[in-house]
């Protein structure tokens, strides 16, 4: 009984560990500076309007990536073809490339050195230093949540449901949109919100396409490496409060999670 | 009505191979096997669902083996229902007319009619998810039978079931086929379920028809040692004939001689239906032209008689009633005769 | 017929873009940079050791993260808990908080100025511009991706193995240790991967925690902002490379890619 | 040896209700009932892996409902066997042994003396991916038997086999216990496995334990009409006893009377066993106390013998030989008469 007992003790202990080394920072981040300074901060137009920004760019980030994702995350989830684990992989490398690599790899496409770049510059739409920009950087380091929930939702639809509704009378199209899709609903939003909230989060891709007009997290290194920590921290705790509060109104508007498994 | 010929399906774990079938108009034609022997498959190449890799599918003389599967009229049932979980009741019974672009009267003249033949009035605005068994059956035939389909493939629509309900939708199954006629093709793995179905079986067996025919026929004379041991039949054996005289007898390993009629020669297999089998103290002196000694070796209770192991050099099961065991005393270690007629032995 | 095709059409070149959006950049960095220019940018000091730093720094985080994410991940898998589903989303609060905010909660908690960074400096270790502090920033962004993995694969295993186990006279820990854990070594594996690849490419939180000594994606950012896209692009060329090059020799040495699921 | 008190565990989709059982030393107890009832549960609590809400079971008159499961020296063998995927056949045998740190040598003792009994030396070093369902079930039996348990228990053990396969390994279990003697508690929805093997059963019903007896006493003489319809039994039917002078009658609720033997009054359950009536087309003149006439409605073929439904006024099943049906000439639409003894009335 008494190796049992250890044996739980130690495996929760660690795991708490583990827990408190999130929760620690985040909460002293937002509890560390008065509630006076982060309302005068808040007022501040540069600060409220930074917030906007990243709220919106993310958002078009992930509406983007909708469009061109779920095609590719259904296809993925259904139709095997050779090479399929390679493309599986691509859509992964966004999470390892490293951040400011994503900015400058951006910056060689879409700049107007390029000939991607010279045709959108032509046609009026340009990315340096531009609203562009920042939707390109965090949309390409945050599609991967959204596509691979979004292929994992299509795997967990039987396909015999599809199959039904073809032996019913359905198009291929019409399976998809009257079974596939809306039985991959939940997924689809919980991609999304993941998606968009690590658009939120990205500073090195986004930093480096357009360093103004300033998103939070770049309007965070600036005041800290201009003013230090004291300066900076304010709105680190304004940018976690808002993304947070955003997050869990959404989560809970969109219901439950993904129920946990009985066993 | 429906004529297969050489279908053809190559995939990872097992192979649908040259598959010939002939299904006439308004029948009930059962496909029975083994679990993992292809039988989902082949409903599914019928479908148009899978492409097959070689072979020709015709309804009616017309191919349609490269008519994608909503053009071919089919309604089908998986083993699970596959109820769109999205949807109630209603909506998932209109679904095959709404997506045929049905004018809404039409749909809900449609939905009375299926609704009623059904009994299933009373599920309508239900969640398909609350729904027992046996009532998504009910609701995933009505889904599939709302649009008329030329023929209705049934994949295992019994095995989800409960003993007790699937006696009773099996019933449900038969009275929809003799009232609506539609030709159909049921696939399971239970012996019992094709016997009370269907008009016709055929066998498969590593993904090959080993055997068409009436239920009884194939009951009573499998054409293989496959098949009788799949439909259950007990006292298979096999030996080679022998000739004596006019008489025909066939010699297992151990010597002991049965006596057959039968036209073949050489290595036989033989089949004694246990039903056939006459138990005594005394040796039955009778037209019976087998009569063997042997010890009881086991007694089992079945549901509706007794099962009887006798050793007579070989095991041979004997069916009787509780009532006889009783009367005659049988025990295990007893030593009875067994005797049977010449012409109840099949051979093959 | 032609309406079939049509939806496919559609469909497949939606993916195609996707695709496209994620790969071309990747490819474009990659060759943009000429081969000579590319071995003598290895050679030189300053490139190579910032990659090794790299490299070290994630692999630290990830097996620190590897002793206190598994025993969380399993109490998660097989305990029922009241606030569970709370726990389950504060692991996932390292992928939005963004970047730059990591960097300074980090530095509000391991800093001289809370209790918690003068007792660990009072020990000897300190994080602000140190190998530890870049550690630090790694783990935090990077440990949802195994704890997440290492949770579905023990959710996978069915829970009725560990009981059999625990019949045949295994103590909790011994069902844990020659049943549980060999069974998700898989998941344990690819989890590990994809926290270091997310590791190295950590640029907010790293920068603020510790400027030098410089990780790879610092110092494709300080090229960057000081000699500009030509100088940077070679840095950033030779660090998705080698990110690249370990990550897929890893997952082949880790033999095939979770199976694709049979439909 | 094993007493079950008052086990209570309440859980998201059924409880398990007060359960009390009493399993004697060597037994085969089969605890039956239909899919989804706590069965698995129950094995559960009873294995220590599930902690009950009250209750108390004792082994040997020892207590151990707060024991942890690797103390209670117990085997248990699930539905689909849970062998370790990551070990071989050999080391998913000696797994329980090596746990308990017995040593190499006695491990190898062991491991020979129980791959001998279960005659699989020859999958030793296979991988267990790679077993058929019947090498499954004996390496998982041999891995639960090596440590000599004090009981082995089985959930649903054959559920996942195909019926050939089945029947051979119902033969085998039988058999196993035969010579090991193990007390076993196996638990079936399955009622002709119950009968084959259990020396008492009982039976499950939401949570509940309503009887418990011996397999014959369970079929013949069922305590509830839920009992009768799950163990299949047919021509269960209510009505009210009535006493004419010295006859006693159950009436049914369309006035039909049935001659019966009982002492119970009021409202009643009767069966009549399909087997226990008699079909000819004249009344049969004999000392059988219940005589009706009716028209044969359905006809359906059953493996060893032919059922008709005869609408008596209450549709009736009855079996008959398949040669007899014959001999009679009987079809569907023809009246016949029935008969059958009071003292064949079941009234509960």
């Amino acid at each position: 009984m008494i190796k049992r007992a250890w044996f739980q003790f130690i495996f929760s202990l660690l795991a708490v560990l583990m827990l408190i080394f999130i929760a620690a920072p985040i909460i002293r981040l937002v509890t560390g500076s008065s509630p006076e300074v982060i309302i005068s901060t808040v007022k501040e137009k540069e600060v409220y309007s930074s917030i906007l920004l990243t709220f919106k760019a993310s958002l078009v980030a992930t509406l983007i990536s909708l469009l061109l994702g779920i095609p590719l995350a259904y296809l993925l989830a259904r139709v095997d073809f050779p090479g399929k684990v390679l493309i599986e992989g691509v859509i992964d490398l966004p999470v390892i490339i490293p951040h400011t690599a994503v900015g400058i790899a951006l910056l060689m496409v879409f700049g107007r050195r390029f000939w991607a770049g010279r045709i959108f510059s032509y046609l009026g739409v340009d990315f340096i230093g531009e609203f562009n920009g920042i939707v390109l950087a965090m949309m390409f380091v945050s599609l991967p949540f959204l596509v691979n929930e979004v292929k994992e939702g299509f795997r967990g639809i039987d396909i015999k449901l599809e199959r039904v509704a073809r032996s019913l009378g359905a198009s291929p199209a019409q399976a998809f949109f009257r079974v596939a899709l809306p039985l991959n609903k939940e997924h689809i939003l919980s991609g999304s919100l993941m998606m968009w909230a690590r658009g939120l989060s990205e500073f090195g891709a986004v930093v480096i396409m357009a360093y103004h007009p300033m998103t939070a997290p770049v309007l965070i290194f600036e005041r800290f490496t201009s003013f230090g920590l004291k300066y900076s921290s304010p709105v680190a705790a304004i940018m976690v409060l808002t993304s947070l509060l955003v997050f869990i109104a959404l989560r809970l508007f969109n219901g439950k999670e993904k129920g946990i498994k009985d066993d | 009505m429906i004529k297969i010929h050489g279908l053809t399906k190559r995939l990872k774990d097992f192979n649908i191979e040259d598959i010939d079938l002939d299904i006439k108009e308004k029948e009930y034609f059962v496909i029975l096997g083994p679990t993992g022997t292809g039988k989902t498959v082949l409903l599914e190449l019928i479908a148009g669902l899978v492409c097959p890799d070689r072979g020709n599918i015709f309804f009616n003389g017309e191919e349609l083996t490269e008519l994608p599967p909503e053009e071919r009229n089919i309604g089908m049932v998986y083993q699970d229902y596959m109820l769109f979980p999205h949807l109630n009741v209603k909506e998932n019974i209109t679904f095959g007319l709404k997506v045929r672009g049905v004018k809404r009267e039409e749909r809900e003249r449609a939905l009375k009619k299926i609704v009623r033949l059904f009994r299933i009035e009373h599920l309508l605005t239900r969640d398909v998810k609350n729904l027992s068994g046996g009532e998504q059956q009910r609701v995933a035939l009505a889904r599939a039978l709302i649009t008329a389909p030329r023929i209705l493939l049934l994949d295992e629509p019994l095995s989800a079931l409960d003993p007790g309900t699937k006696e009773q939708l099996q019933e449900n199954l038969k009275e929809l086929h003799e009232r609506l006629e539609t030709t159909t093709i049921h696939i399971t793995h239970d012996f019992n379920e094709a016997l009370a179905l269907a008009d016709r079986i055929a066998i498969m067996h590593n993904g090959k028809i080993v055997q068409t025919g009436k239920p009884e026929g194939i009951f009573k004379q499998p054409n293989s040692s496959f098949v009788a041991e799949f439909v259950g039949v007990k006292n298979i054996f096999r030996g080679r004939v022998l000739v004596e005289g006019e008489d025909k007898y066939v010699e297992l390993n151990n010597g002991l001689k049965i006596a057959v009629i039968t036209d073949r020669e050489g290595w036989v297999n033989l089949i004694v239906r246990p039903e056939d089998i006459f138990i005594s103290y005394e040796p039955f002196l009778s037209s019976a032209r087998n009569c063997f000694s042997g010890e009881v070796v086991n007694i089992r209770n079945r549901l509706s008689m007794v099962e009887l192991t006798v050793d007579i050099g070989v095991e041979l099961i004997v069916y009787i009633t509780g009532h006889s065991l009783k009367e005659m005393g049988i025990t295990r270690g007893k030593r009875v005769f067994v005797t049977f007629k010449a012409s109840a032995v099949h051979v093959f």
